[in-house]
């Protein structure tokens, strides 16, 4: 009887795991506190996140996201996406465009003592620019900014070669927070990597390297945002950054009560989440959304017909509202998302799926034979497109999801397209960044203004390519709309003309959207005042607090 | 025959009056029969087994490998194994019935009631654990003392069993023992406990004959002392030591028992004359062991004189090991000697003498740090290998374990051509003769061919070795203790073989054994070997008659006594 | 002591061999038959092919329509895992074949070469032991970019030195066989010594070893899926499934349960195989 | 000449699951020097075999590091590169590199992270303990699992033998994502019995370190077993049998310490394989550890984190192989002077 029990015991123990593990319950619900629960003093907001970089400050939004409770910027922007005070107490820009002057707040001092001054912010913009510091900032100002020098102690000014209009909104962005100059010149690069002295909310207190950031409230902190909910110092007393790869274990611990807030709920789990009393916020990024960008130097698409036949062949709307559960936005857009000031509806919805449309345009391409796969071929060549993504940051598991529908779609017509998943250290090493490498590259760029279209669609000098350009073609006649629309002051006759610029884009297909980039937190019902910081996302814990 | 029916009345008889006389055996066995569960359904191991024993008496049960003797042993302890049944009229130790109890009981009377002796130490202790540590289980398993005073009493035990400095020897793992001192630690571990009943199952197999004189001494002196012995062997001499009873079993069945002088000195059955007919002897020389070596060796050509050519010739060979602590051991030490055409040299001596080196330096098998072996006149031991190889069909080798010296994949067939030169038996149909031609030699039939060695028995296995080492027609065969993993009665078929085929072929064997009886009945000149040093040299006549060296005369004075002729004879 | 051997009993006949299979033997055999047709003829099999969406049906529980549920693009994942049997058996035995071929190279020249060599190689296999075979394979993906191929050589690669000095260990211990002194005994050359003897019996046991090796290959290839470095996604291989599905644990737990279960079941199947060829080859031909 | 069944059986079951032979000692102090040579040669091939491997990857490596920096992932100007390949030496000639390298790991110096700025002793550091506890943890419970089912289970009969031998197979054929995943989601999701993310406390180990534990555990179970009957069918069984000893004494106190012997020589070699594993367990429960460092940098190219880590790596390699030697000879003193 002993003996029959003891074998039984693991079979049992299999049996009930694999009942569990398959019925895939988790039941957890938050308790929500009631209405008129008080606030609580202080506390420790246990936060996850998804990837951990490698320093707290840089040119990459997963920087920006650390950087923004860490640093204060110039200025911020508000929800109505409008350009607030921060750092700076007012700003105005010259009749000319080309001279832009910032007011600092006075008697603000960064956490290692030294003081805010316009010399410091001088220092900060040359740092951005010229000292490596910031190739994020590199990439907007570059071409615009000259240079920038204190006016006296508490005004910074600004030259720029060209008007730029949006600058401010630009500066928003987690990418242009201020650091102390001492610290940036005294101390070693690894101490400003790990933990940068800005004049911020918080202070970088430590960093367990793959497992958190503990960022501690700055007591004397005098240098909150216009759009900041309260003033004085953070509410809470620290906040504990966790890096948790897994989107599965981060909801999963924020259910057990293990996190406060997580970041990138997927989608699947976007309702349960909501359904068990979490709070969720959903930030739709503007910038560049989700976009397939034609190559249209080299290979098929270099037709203008093979890619409005890829656009009218594949069903964008349904791939992504099924897949995206609701959660995802459908974005058809291939130059903005919908958030971003000056976005056009027209360009959006310029193509619908119709597979009759598709047909004739690759037949009058020349795409008329048919191989036993069900492709089409032209002189004995397969009409096979390369589309490879880039896994992880760029592309997450979802997107991945939609880029196979895509696929799917586009086979029904006869596009072969291959798949092909780069790891990042192959991506981040340039491969299949030159135009005989790829066909579509579908990618995201985080904006606060159209202006991302000069990023991605700003003709290059000779002999310095504009990288960023995935059609690896210059297009005058865009460039033109681009550059007038960047330097014009105007922001109605700006934004009609971006508009045109992203029409131009639809017409010539040489990009269609996919889908918009998403920000999402969930949060405890027990922790309020977490919201995502406008410019483009991520969560701000200045405001947070525990309530009972 | 109604021989056995009358003596089990007898002994029924001779029961009850010793129960009146208050004088009852300590253990009764009644019709033991124990079946094994196979797959082909059950098996038959023992059946209708009886014996009593009684204190002070030693029941002896004799046969060979099968016949149930070393299961009804463990019966007797409830120790049968797995997927056994058994039944029995009667089991019972001090008068109580023992055949239902649990394991928990059992364990309770094993090592306290019954102590149990199995062979060789060196891997019936635990080869991981001090000796003094396995001796203090059985004390701590009843209960005995506390571990102050099991350590007091495993040092007395230790000493009780003949082992010197029993303290250094306690702290001791059986490897680090002798084979003489790990053997009384066993006794001692299974006598620690004093207990009535001693079960020794093959006792002395595998052990020198210093040694077996040494544990048969042992259990006499503990059969004096009162105990009860039952002695499971399949070597007759040493049953006749200890025996006043024998069992011999077969298949199972016990085929006669009785008193120990009577049934040795009268077998009434015929398998029991013939195993005691299968001992080797001085006394046996130059006649047959085996009823059937019996014919051959009458139709063999008669023995020859041995030839005055030297065929293999070994001067001064000396052979060093180094052991893995850096120290050097030698195991040949200028060792000499002439094989002559048509003779047997046996080499005898006991483990670790350095008789299967000097062996295997005859072979060329190993390269001996000094000293020259010649073979047939020619240089042998000084050429390089490749330069061997054209003499090798000229000596060759039977192992004591037949079965790893063929390649596993292959057939009896295979194995056979394989040892045929191609030079000489160059055509298919040639070598197929050849084959059969050997197979009749050794008393093969030719059915084997298509068999693996693995699926035959242990005496076939042995004659395939023997036709293999025949196959190119050699002078001499090296026989590395040749018969020793045999059972008697298959041991004495070989032997008689060999003898044949030494006489039919003229062959010389070089014959290396730690048995001294099968060394006396084989050889023509006997060389005894003791730490790498032949110590003595001589005919059989002289080493076992007028042994000179001390050690010698000590090795011949360990032979049991084994003489089956009725004792008036042997007075007269 | 000898074992007296019974005479041989009367062969049984095929069928009533079969039936005398032991248990496990039979459900690994059968498992290995579905596993073969699934790899050789998967339509036979599948219900609907493997990329086929249906966008109204995503992640829906296993049901009669669909005996393994579907995944999030409305995919029948019973199809899925069949049509993935031959890209995963591919990689097992693909891996197997690369790393047992290494292997044996490796471990014949530490065991049959001169000393030089000898040492060199068994210093290499060193070095291969101590550098961790994910890194290895890490690099190899790197290098190669992920595809069928380079996974199998990534896996294969990453086993081999094991394999390797199992290798070594069986001729070392073949060459000191009696049955190899036997043939020494009967003047028999080194060469002849060598290809009669030492390598067919040291080489034996890895026909055994070549299926363990297929079952823990494809256990191996899917950490490399899990890690993103496997097949390329929407290729159905099983190691890609499971990757897959993992973001849909906690609501479609069947999307990663499954095909764990049948990596398990495969690996299952082929160490079962293994020992029983194992024991078949050590009892020697009957 | 008799040979004990023991000392073949170590070379037979140690052969065939691809560990060492047991190895002979040779006299002590030639044992010590031979031992530190050897490792010192272990070391040195691993670290160029890591060294080359990295060099061989496809792409610039400045670019790389740039890239990382600003989250791109885009082809660079020279102008770009210049600082970057200055600061690294990344255009001195690979050799030039490699003895640079070479002449760093000699006075310990494993060079700075590119990505964090930090030395790679550091950023070991930071990661190690937490490494080397699961690691550690996941070993004790296996050897609990493994010796505890091989006792109950083994050689008591075809059944127990059959079930005994299918768990140790299951359990050894169980990838460690996927048994992670379904642990995580069992124990700390549905059961709420763990957590979620442990982090380094000892409650959040339990998991990991199962995950860990139970293939090997499998794994080791099958050396063990077959082990573990034979020894069962041994003489020295018998005898303590006649002893009066129960099953459950022989079993513990005799066989087991002979039937492990095999799995101790495969711990060593799952110590130092334990890595690979580790980097999947601590990606599943969000543990920190080297296993997460390693992968980050080799995707990040983050050479001479790479190299440091394959550098420890093959360290703990050495050392826990050396620490096998010893638990054998314990376990096995008749090791200690066999020739």
């Amino acid at each position: 009887m002993t003996k029959k029990r003891l074998i039984l015991a693991p079979v049992v123990a299999l049996a009930v795991t694999a009942a569990i593990a398959l019925s895939g319950c988790a039941a957890n619900t938050a308790t929500t506190p009631a209405a008129d629960a008080k606030p609580l003093d202080g506390g420790t907001i246990v936060y996850g996140h998804q990837q951990e970089p490698a320093c707290v400050f840089g040119g990459w939004i997963e920087q920006a996201y650390l950087s923004y409770n860490v640093l204060d910027s110039l200025v911020s922007l508000d929800e109505d996406h409008q350009v607030v005070p921060w750092l700076a107490e007012k700003w105005a820009v010259s009749d000319d465009g080309l001279q832009w002057t910032f007011d600092l707040k006075p008697d603000v001092k960064f956490t290692d003592g030294s003081d805010l001054t316009a010399e410091v912010v001088a220092y900060n913009f040359d740092y951005w620019v010229n000292g490596g510091g910031n190739s994020t900032a590199l990439a907007w100002l570059g071409g615009y900014y000259q240079g920038a020098e204190a006016v006296d102690d508490l005004t910074v000014q600004v030259d720029l070669a060209k008007p730029y209009p949006r600058l401010a909104d630009n500066l928003t962005q987690g990418y242009f927070g201020i650091q102390s100059q001492k610290a940036l010149t005294e101390r070693t690069q690894e101490e400003n990597c790990a933990a940068p002295i800005g004049t911020g909310a918080f202070i970088v207190d430590h960093w367990d390297r793959g497992q958190e950031i503990v960022l501690k409230r700055n007591d004397g902190y005098t240098s909150w945002p216009a759009n900041a909910e309260h003033t004085g110092p953070a509410l809470v007393d620290e906040v504990e950054w966790k890096f948790i790869a897994d989107a599965t274990t981060r909801v999963a611990a924020l259910k057990s009560g293990e996190l406060d807030a997580v970041y990138d709920v997927p989608a699947v789990q976007w309702k349960p989440t909501g359904d068990a009393g979490f709070t969720l916020e959903k930030y739709v990024t503007p910038g560049r959304p989700q976009v397939l960008t034609f190559n249209t130097a080299q290979g098929p698409f270099t037709d203008e017909s093979v890619r409005q036949a890829f656009a009218y062949a594949v069903d964008r709307k349904e791939i992504v509202e099924s897949i995206g559960r609701g959660v995802i936005p459908y974005e058809g857009n291939g130059g903005v998302s919908q958030t971003t000031p000056g976005y056009s509806q027209k360009a959006a919805d310029w193509y619908t799926q119709d597979l009759d449309k598709a047909a004739d345009l690759l037949d009058a391409a020349g795409w008329t034979e048919t191989d036993s796969d069900g492709y089409r071929t032209k002189d004995g060549e397969t009409l096979e497109v390369t589309l490879p993504y880039f896994t992880g940051s760029i592309i997450t598991a979802d997107g991945v999801s939609i880029l196979q529908g895509v696929q799917e779609q586009a086979k029904k017509s006869g596009f072969k397209v291959d798949l092909i998943p780069v790891p990042q250290a192959e991506a981040f090493s340039g491969a299949y960044s030159k135009p005989d490498e790829r066909d579509i590259y579908p990618g995201y760029w985080t904006a606060v203004t159209s202006g991302i279209l000069q990023i991605n669609w700003g003709a290059g000098s000779d002999g310095n390519p504009n990288n960023w350009n995935a059609s690896f073609t210059d297009y005058p006649e865009l460039q033109a709309l681009i550059l007038q629309a960047n330097s014009e002051p105007d922001v109605d006759k700006q934004n009609a003309l971006y508009e045109q610029a992203q029409e131009y884009i639809a017409e010539h297909a040489l990009a269609i959207g996919v889908y918009d980039r998403l920000s999402t937190l969930a949060v405890s019902p027990k922790l309020k005042g977490v919201w995502q910081e406008h410019a483009q996302g991520g969560p701000t814990f200045y405001d947070a607090y525990f309530v009972q | 025959m109604s021989a056995i029916t009358t003596d089990a009345a007898a002994s029924d008889l001779a029961a009850e009056i010793d129960n009146l006389a208050g004088f009852r055996p300590r253990l009764r066995v009644r019709d033991l029969s124990v079946a094994f569960q196979t797959t082909g359904g059950l098996r038959p191991i023992v059946q209708d087994v009886s014996f009593d024993l009684y204190p002070g008496q030693c029941v002896a049960i004799v046969g060979e490998s099968g016949s149930g003797k070393s299961v009804t042993a463990r019966t007797v302890v409830g120790l049968t194994g797995r997927g056994a049944r058994v039944s029995a009229g009667e089991l019972s130790l001090h008068g109580r019935d023992v055949s239902g109890l649990s394991d928990r009981q059992w364990q309770g009377i094993r090592g306290k009631e019954v102590g149990f002796i199995l062979q060789d130490a060196l891997v019936s202790l635990d080869p991981l654990r001090p000796v003094g540590a396995e001796i203090a289980e059985s004390l701590r398993l009843h209960g005995w003392g506390d571990a102050a005073a099991r350590s007091t009493k495993v040092i007395e035990l230790l000493t009780s069993v003949g082992v010197p400095k029993p303290e250094l020897r306690a702290r001791q793992r059986p490897d680090q023992l002798s084979g003489g001192l790990r053997q009384r630690a066993l006794i001692a571990s299974a006598l620690a406990l004093a207990p009535d009943v001693v079960i020794a199952d093959e006792p002395t197999t595998a052990l020198d004959v210093t040694v077996q004189a040494q544990v048969l001494e042992l259990l006499e002196e503990s059969k004096r002392r009162g105990a009860s012995i039952i002695l499971i062997s399949h070597d007759l001499s040493v049953v006749a030591q200890l025996a006043d009873h024998i069992l011999v079993m077969k298949d199972g069945r016990v085929v006669e028992q009785g008193a120990a002088a009577d049934l040795l000195a009268a077998p009434r059955e015929a398998y029991t004359r013939a195993l005691i007919a299968a001992v080797p002897s001085e006394d046996t020389r130059g006649g047959s062991l085996s009823p059937a070596g019996a014919a051959l060796l009458e139709a063999a050509p008669p023995a020859r004189e041995v030839h005055d050519e030297v065929v293999l010739s070994a001067r001064d060979v000396v052979k060093h090991f180094r052991s893995s602590d850096g120290s050097v051991t030698t195991a040949v030490d200028s060792v000499s000697f002439d094989l002559h055409r048509g003779e047997t040299l046996g080499i005898v001596g006991e483990s670790g003498s350095g008789k299967s080196t000097t062996g295997r330096i005859a072979l060329a098998l190993e390269q001996a740090d000094a000293g020259t072996v010649t073979l047939l006149g020619q240089p042998w031991s000084s050429l390089p290998e490749p330069r061997r190889r054209a003499l090798r069909s000229r000596i060759s080798v039977v192992s004591q374990d037949p079965l790893s010296s063929f390649d596993p994949r292959w057939n009896v067939e295979r194995i056979l051509v394989d040892a045929l030169q191609r030079g000489v038996f160059p055509s298919a149909s040639a070598r197929a003769e050849r084959i059969r031609e050997l197979l009749d030699q050794v008393g093969l039939p030719h059915a084997v061919l298509r068999r693996f060695p693995l699926r035959l028995s242990g005496g076939q296995r042995q004659r395939i070795a023997i036709a293999r080492a025949l196959a190119e027609a050699p002078d001499i065969i090296v026989l590395d203790e040749a018969v020793s993993a045999l059972d008697v009665t298959i041991q004495a078929q070989i032997l008689d073989l060999l003898v044949v085929l030494q006489r039919q072929h003229g062959l010389s064997y070089l014959f290396i054994s730690h048995d001294l009886g099968v060394i006396a009945h084989l050889s023509h000149r006997v060389l005894v070997m003791k730490d790498g040093v032949v110590v003595e040299s001589g005919t059989p006549d002289d080493i076992f008659h007028r042994p000179q060296e001390p050690y010698t005369r000590e090795l011949i004075a360990s032979i049991p006594v084994f003489d089956p002729r009725p004792a008036q004879e042997q007075n007269a | 002591m000898t074992a007296t051997i019974a005479p041989a009993a009367p062969r049984p006949t095929a069928s009533a061999r079969l039936l005398q299979l032991p248990w496990d033997l039979f459900a690994a055999l059968t498992a290995t038959a579905v596993f073969a047709l699934a790899a050789l003829w998967p339509a036979l099999l599948a219900t609907q092919g493997p990329f086929a969406m249906d966008l109204a049906n995503t992640l829906a529980p296993p049901s009669s329509a669909h005996w393994f549920g579907t995944d999030e693009s409305g995919r029948d994942l019973y199809s899925r895992v069949i049509y993935g049997t031959a890209a995963s058996l591919g990689v097992g035995i693909g891996a197997a074949v690369v790393s047992l071929t290494l292997a044996v190279i490796l471990g014949s020249l530490a065991a049959l070469g001169n000393r030089p060599t000898a040492a060199a190689v068994g210093w290499l296999l060193e070095v291969a032991f101590a550098f961790p075979a994910l890194l290895l394979s890490l690099l190899l993906i790197a290098v190669l970019g992920p595809s069928i191929l380079t996974l199998i050589l990534a896996v294969g690669i990453g086993t081999a030195p094991g394999y390797a000095r199992m290798v070594r260990g069986q001729i070392l211990s073949a060459r000191g066989a009696p049955y190899v002194e036997a043939a020494v005994a009967l003047g028999h050359s080194r060469g002849r010594i060598l290809r009669q003897h030492i390598l067919p019996n040291s080489l034996r046991p890895l026909v055994a070893v070549f299926a363990l090796s297929i079952g823990q290959s494809i256990v191996w290839a899917s950490s490399l899926s899990f890690l993103g470095l496997g097949i390329a996604p929407p290729a159905p291989e099983w190691g890609a499934l499971l990757d897959a599905g993992r973001g849909y644990i906690t609501v479609a737990g069947w999307l990663t349960v499954i095909p764990g279960l049948v990596i398990v079941l495969l690996a299952l199947t082929t160490t079962t195989l293994g020992r029983h060829l194992q024991s078949i080859l050590e009892k020697g031909e009957k | 000449m008799t040979r004990t069944s023991f000392s073949e059986t170590d070379a037979e079951t140690g052969g065939l699951l691809g560990s060492a032979p047991p190895r002979r000692g040779r006299g002590a102090p030639r044992l010590v020097v031979g031992k530190v040579v050897s490792a010192a040669l272990v070391l040195f091939g691993a670290a160029t075999a890591a060294f080359f491997a990295q060099a061989s990857l496809p792409g610039d490596r400045a670019t790389v590091i740039l890239n990382i920096r600003a989250g791109q992932a885009v082809a660079r100007t020279p102008e770009e590169l210049a600082p970057i390949n200055a600061e690294y030496h990344l255009h001195d000639p690979l050799i030039v590199q490699y003895f640079g390298y070479l002449r760093g790991l000699v006075v310990g110096d494993l060079g700075n992270s590119y990505q964090q700025h930090r030395p790679v002793i550091a950023i070991i550091a930071d990661q190690l303990g937490a490494t080397i506890v699961l690691t550690l943890t996941a070993l004790v419970f296996a050897w609990i699992i493994m010796v505890v089912w091989v006792t109950l289970t083994a050689g008591k009969g075809p059944a127990s033998r059959a079930i005994g031998g299918f768990f140790d197979t299951v359990a050894a054929g169980l990838p460690h994502y996927w048994l992670g995943i379904i642990l995580l989601l069992v124990f700390a999701l549905s059961l709420g019995w763990f957590p979620v993310i442990g982090g380094t406390g000892p409650v959040g180990l339990v998991l990991p370190a199962l995950t860990l534990a139970i293939p090997l555990a499998g794994f080791l179970g099958q050396a063990t077993r077959t082990e573990f009957e034979r020894a069962l069918d041994s003489p020295f069984v018998l005898t303590a049998r006649m002893r009066g000893m129960g099953e459950t004494g022989i079993r513990l106190r005799h066989v087991l310490r002979h039937a492990v012997l095999p799995a101790v020589t495969l711990s060593g070699w799952a110590l130092g394989a334990t890595i690979s594993g580790a980097v999947v367990v601590e990606a599943v429960f969000a543990r920190p550890g080297i296993g997460q460092v390693l992968v980050t940098a080799v995707s990040s190219q983050d050479m001479p984190v790479v190299i440091g880590i394959v550098m420890l790596i093959a360290a703990f390699y050495v050392l826990a192989n050396l620490l096998v030697d010893i638990a054998y000879a314990i376990i096995d003193p008749r090791l200690r002077r066999t020739s």
